[in-house]
């Protein structure tokens, strides 16, 4: 392959002399949140949208609307509650029984007629399966702009959005702006944003929007539902904890403990490329520049050096746990919490200290 | 059904691409076998590239091939653990029109190398690694085996431009693999620095480039030399020893690099820099001794693979590109009588190197590996000391009569080698150079 | 059958390196490959084309160096190749890209016959959005499956395909029919090696080389930079995390220190109880 | 990773562009009770740092990283203490300079 010809080069000159927003879109006021409903439940991006969501509107002076859509009684009234709660002035309900499992048509011709209709001048989705397909089939419909995955947005001088996310693999930044179409669209990753504090009581006015479909007019059919839990295959990639063992574990038999701990937490546990190299764990085990990445909320690291081919595949961690004996370990300068001690002796303690403090708040619940 | 080419290229370096562009230039079918993801991937060197040989294949590179910067300078030094003495030769002349020696990056050049072969019409599989090499009743090389499914390709003639591993060679007994005291383990790194910064530090403009080549107690007294050459906007860094010295050190070719690069002369070059690569080679070193069986029955063996570089002016890309240059010229007159690529006929290639600078120059320092790999602790190590202290008293004004001075100089030679090991050595080191 | 894989040559952004002094990128050395999300798409069609015979076209847009993924892409196997080629298409984004790959695949089917399924990876790894896929979909009026982890059945004379989607928390199992546009997730397929014989044919083959006009793109408005709405105004490095790890002091009692950790991470995320209460309760 | 220097060509190999071959390493020690003086050389001798001595007093060999130079070719293959073959075309070191 040859060398990398320079990427488009950025337009700066092209954005400074914008062209004036057509006249259409001036009416275009609001900013709304699709708020992900699948089999009853809200994925939580939806919350932390709504807090995104917030900032602008109040920043632009205009509303913030949550977009629920589903079939009727699947959770879709509980869903505009909790929409109020977290900041949402309006909320849209579009019901329809064709609506109970995601689909892209009826979803995209829903969520267009949605915009076309109350003509929103922001659409946030979350950057999820659902999110992403659903995101670009509506932008190329309604031929405007979507910038996807978002790390920040903020609103600029002439009001308009300015949008951030990773480029050439997350070593660099680059600010978008969608210059002269609107609703301006844009996803953000699940857990970048802070979820908002809820403001129980809270209320808004329901907009109701009824719209057409017929089922047969819709190729795709979904036949059945599997969810993760029944599979096995280890999903490292998508686990939300991940518990793993270096060379620090000395021997095989000691990743034993790493995957005891995992099970507590009901988590995923991996290795560091060493140990695939000793033959201690699988390959497919293996977290790293040449094994997997992963963006868990929380990440147990016992006996790893943390050498920079591992720390690339662990950087996107909410929260990052050391436990090492060697205090200048390269782990410690991007683990948020160290604990110098020897894993071997501290994992066994870890995970009955886990096991009591998560089952015991379950059986309260439970009894409560 | 098996498919047949005139000619089978196994490689893609400096000899592999120049036999493979001439060979494709004169008409016959050429298929070239590289076994790295593009022509120039699996390819190290300090580097250096000789214009006059190039120019013989493909005249006009100029125009478009990637040159770094055409050096106007040579610094020959000798080291000591704090200092180095050395000698500089710098010309405008070497400004000149068509410039005779350029610094370039392998990974770039072999790239354009490559697309130069594919335009000449060879056809050029990469991410292809052969395995074998496949011979007839009669044991006349007849093809190639290679690690792709259904991978046997026939050709007249296989061109073994492998480099200095020779691992098809060598596995079907043409030649002995490589020997720990005939090869020299190299290691690099590419410093960044903004081209501004270099021209400045090594007092340059434009594309003017320079070249340090040094020897001394830099490789530990091992047979040894390190080297500092320009590029466009990066340095190549990097040191290398006889893998049978450094075997016995026990010394690390990293830490003799990091020693390398701490050096108070060298430390200043490329103080805040970016190294965005780390890589490693062998070279061979063994000279004209080394120098295996050229060809046979349908296989000419062609560049490092078979040993042709002359370590002591450190030439093995022009030795390389002359030598693909002669193997495909010979290839092609036996072509076109219409007869046999039988080992006499090919012999056409050896005898072209023989009445080449290639030969002579390795014949006429064929006693010098030898010289240097077993006075080596002298060589690399007391006479680089001895040197040191003499320019020091030499430089070091503090009253003592010059006299003094310069007997204290020669007492201190007298004392490390002794007149028959002085006398010894003068005269090794003049037999091996006459 | 006819299948189409949009591929896209991208910098190995793995080797991108940002300077830690001045925070430029340095662009020195990065090399190109073919985006790694896209050889799933064309292992899947590959395989379709094995068991129920037909071709694979295999097309993308970039500059002529991008010929190079091309013949890597025939090298697996691939029928033939389209390279899209053209310098209104500079600085095009994900919006214009859809618009003209569109339809230089329109240009495809006719000439080669129609696709059953054109196919693209989940998304690329220089620009991370996954809107090409849709944008094309939308624009041929082809059934959108995104996500894709495997394709179960495939019935031609029905004009039917059986398909697994991953969504949030399972596996969607649908049925779609054919024409449709599918983005595979990576780890979907075992990627091949191609055979001597198909790197041979890669070497020789001659690929098509389409300017915009030549691929039917004509509504120049809606490529490049006019046909883009969204444009990058602003790039530069994310600022370095500086503090240290917060240190726990470990305790004589190996429990106690365990106790003080979990209070800490606690502390640090208060929604990370609950997460892991729903967790370990096995939701 | 516990001799300094084995850190230091840890952080120098992180700039490398490497493409493991997974599952398929393309050297090999030969099982051996002691290590001779030329494969115990390569412990130090080896300027991708892969080769290592176990605990147990044995050389293992990690290629990752390997340069493909053959210096451990050169220096063990005569003995039979080492299988040393390219790894799969497209796999193993790809330089960006050279």
């Amino acid at each position: 392959m040859s060398d990398t010809p320079a990427p488009a080069a950025p337009a700066p000159a092209r954005a400074a002399m914008k062209k004036e927003l057509p006249e259409r879109f001036k009416a275009y006021r609001n900013v709304w949140v699709i708020v992900e409903l699948e089999r009853g439940q809200v994925h939580p991006v939806s919350w932390e949208l709504m807090g995104e969501g917030r900032k602008l509107a109040d920043k632009l002076g205009v509303e913030l609307a949550a977009v629920v859509v589903g079939a009727p009684g699947a959770g879709t009234r509980e869903a505009i509650a909790e929409g109020f709660v977290y900041g949402a002035d309006l909320a849209y309900l579009v019901e329809n029984p064709i609506l109970a499992e995601y689909r892209n048509e009826p979803y995209t011709k829903t969520l267009t007629d949605l915009v076309d209709t109350h003509k929103p001048e922001i659409l946030l989705l979350g950057a999820t399966n659902l999110g992403r397909d659903l995101a670009g089939s509506v932008a190329t419909t309604l031929l405007t702009g979507l910038t996807a995955d978002c790390t920040e947005l903020a609103v600029a001088a002439d009001k308009s959005l300015a949008a951030t996310r990773p480029t050439f693999g997350g070593s660099l930044l680059c600010t978008i702006y969608t210059l002269n179409t609107r609703p301006q669209m844009a996803t953000v990753r699940p857990r970048v944003m802070p979820t908002p504090t809820r403001q129980e009581g809270r209320t808004g006015r329901v907009v109701e929007h009824p719209i057409d479909l017929k089922e047969e007019s819709i190729v795709t059919k979904v036949l059945s539902f599997l969810p993760d839990r029944a599979s096995h295959k280890s999903n490292l990639a998508f686990a939300d904890v991940v518990v793993a063992g270096g060379l620090g574990l000395q021997g095989a038999e000691n990743l034993q403990l790493v995957r005891a701990l995992a099970d507590v937490l009901g988590g995923e546990w991996g290795c560091s490329r060493p140990c695939v190299q000793k033959g201690w764990a699988p390959a497919e085990r293996q977290i790293g520049q040449t094994g997997k990445t992963i963006r868990p909320k929380l990440y147990i690291a016992a006996g790893i050096s943390g050498a920079i081919q591992h720390r690339v595949g662990v950087e996107g961690a909410d929260l990052i746990v050391a436990i090492n004996t060697d205090r200048n370990a390269p782990i410690l300068d991007f683990a948020h919490f160290a604990v110098a001690t020897d894993a071997i002796r501290f994992l066994p303690a870890l995970t009955e200290a886990f096991r009591a403090r998560v089952s015991a708040h379950t059986s309260d619940r439970l009894a409560g | 059904m098996v498919e047949k080419f005139d000619c089978i290229v196994v490689g893609a370096g400096m000899s592999g691409n120049a036999a493979a562009y001439i060979l494709a230039k004169r008409g016959l079918s050429v298929l070239q076998l590289e076994r790295g993801e593009y022509s120039g991937s699996k390819n190290v060197q300090g580097a250096i590239m000789y214009a006059d040989m190039l120019e013989a294949i493909i005249p006009d590179f100029r125009e478009d091939a990637p040159l770094e910067r055409h050096l106007i300078e040579q610094r020959f030094w000798m080291m000591n653990g704090a200092a180095h003495t050395g000698m500089h030769y710098r010309s405008d002349a070497f400004n000149e029109a068509k410039p005779n020696r350029y610094t370039i990056l392998r990974s770039q050049f072999d790239k354009w190398f490559s697309r130069k072969v594919r335009e000449a019409g060879a056809l050029v599989l990469t991410e292809t690694t052969a395995l074998e090499l496949i011979f007839d009743a009669y044991g006349a090389c007849v093809g190639v085996r290679t690690d792709r499914e259904g991978g046997i390709v026939h050709a007249d003639v296989v061109v073994l431009a492998e480099g200095v591993n020779g691992l098809l060679g060598s596995r079907a007994g043409l030649r002995a693999p490589p020997k720990p005291d005939h090869v020299a383990l190299a290691v690099k790194e590419m410093h960044f620095l903004p081209a501004e910064t270099i021209e400045s530090r090594f007092n340059v403009h434009g594309d003017e480039g320079v070249v340090i080549e040094a020897v001394g107690t830099i490789s530990g007294g091992m047979t040894g030399m390190g080297f500092v050459y320009t590029n466009k906007e990066c340095l190549s860094v990097g040191i290398g020893c006889l893998v049978s010295d450094f075997a016995r050190s026990g010394q690390t070719p990293h830490g003799l690099l990091e020693a390398f690069k701490a050096h108070p002369s060298i430390k200043p070059l490329i103080e805040g820099s970016e190294v965005k690569e780390y890589a490693a080679h062998l070279i061979p070193e063994g000279g004209y001794k080394a120098v295996p069986q050229l060809c046979g029955d349908g296989w000419v063996v062609v560049g490092d693979a078979a040993q042709l570089n002359n370590a002591i002016h450190r030439e093995g890309s022009n030795l390389a590109m002359t030598s693909g240059r002669f193997a495909a010229e010979a290839i092609f007159q036996i072509k076109s009588r219409r007869e046999k690529m039988t080992k006499d006929n090919l012999s056409r290639y050896p005898k072209a190197l023989h009445d080449s600078f290639v030969m002579k120059d390795l014949r006429k320092y064929r006693d010098m590996p030898a010289l240097l790999h077993t006075n080596s602790r002298n060589f690399f190590l007391t006479y680089p000391e001895l040197v040191a202290k003499a320019m020091e008293n030499f430089l070091r004004v503090d009253g003592t009569p010059k006299r003094e001075t310069e007997a204290k100089i020669f007492s201190a030679f007298r004392k490390a080698r002794g007149f028959t090991g002085l006398f010894g050595d003068a005269f090794k080191l003049a037999r091996a150079w006459r | 059958m006819h299948f189409v894989v949009c591929i896209k040559q991208v910098p190995d952004s793995a080797q991108i390196r940002v300077h830690p002094v001045t925070n430029t990128i340095m662009r020195q050395g990065v090399p190109t490959i073919i985006n790694p999300y896209d050889l799933f798409a064309l292992e899947t069609a590959l395989r379709l084309r094995d068991e129920q015979g037909g071709e694979v076209t295999v097309l993308t847009m970039g500059p002529p160096s991008a010929e190079d993924a091309l013949r890597k892409a025939l090298t697996f196997g691939a029928d033939r190749a389209v390279l899209l080629t053209d310098r209104f298409f500079a600085g095009s984004d994900t919006l214009a890209t859809s618009y003209a790959l569109a339809q230089a695949i329109r240009k495809i089917g006719e000439t080669w016959g129609a696709p059953d399924i054109v196919f693209a990876g989940k998304q690329t790894i220089d620009g991370d959005t996954a809107q090409v896929g849709p944008g094309i979909a939308r624009r041929l009026g082809l059934n959108q499956l995104t996500y894709i982890s495997k394709i179960a059945g495939l019935d031609p004379a029905a004009g039917t395909i059986d398909l697994e989607r991953r969504a949030e928390g399972g596996t969607q199992v649908l049925r779609s029919a054919l024409p449709c546009l599918v983005t595979m997730l990576e780890g979907s397929a075992e990627i091949r090696r191609g055979a001597f014989a198909d790197a041979l044919r890669a070497a020789r083959a001659e690929i098509a080389t389409w300017s915009a006009a030549a691929a039917g793109v004509d509504d120049l408005q809606k490529c490049g930079l006019r046909g883009s709405p969204t444009v990058v105004k602003r790039v530069f490095a994310p600022t370095p995390r500086a503090e240290k790890a917060k240190a726990i002091e470990p305790k004589p009692r190996a429990k106690e220190t365990a106790e003080d950790l979990i209070a800490a991470l606690f502390e640090a995320k208060p929604a990370l109880a609950a997460d892991l209460e729903r967790l370990a309760a096995g939701l | 990773m516990s001799k300094p220097d084995e850190a230091r060509v840890e952080e120098k190999l992180y700039q490398n562009r490497y493409v493991v071959d997974g599952g398929r390493s393309h050297i090999r020690v030969v099982a051996h009770d002691k290590p001779s003086a030329n494969l115990l050389a390569m412990t130090t001798l080896c300027p991708a740092g892969c080769y290592t001595l176990s605990e147990a007093g044995q050389v293992e060999v990690a290629p990752d990283g390997c340069f493909e130079c053959g210096t451990c070719r050169v220096m063990c293959e005569s003995g039979g203490e080492v299988e040393w073959n390219y790894p799969r075309g497209g796999y193993g070191v790809l330089f960006k300079f050279g």
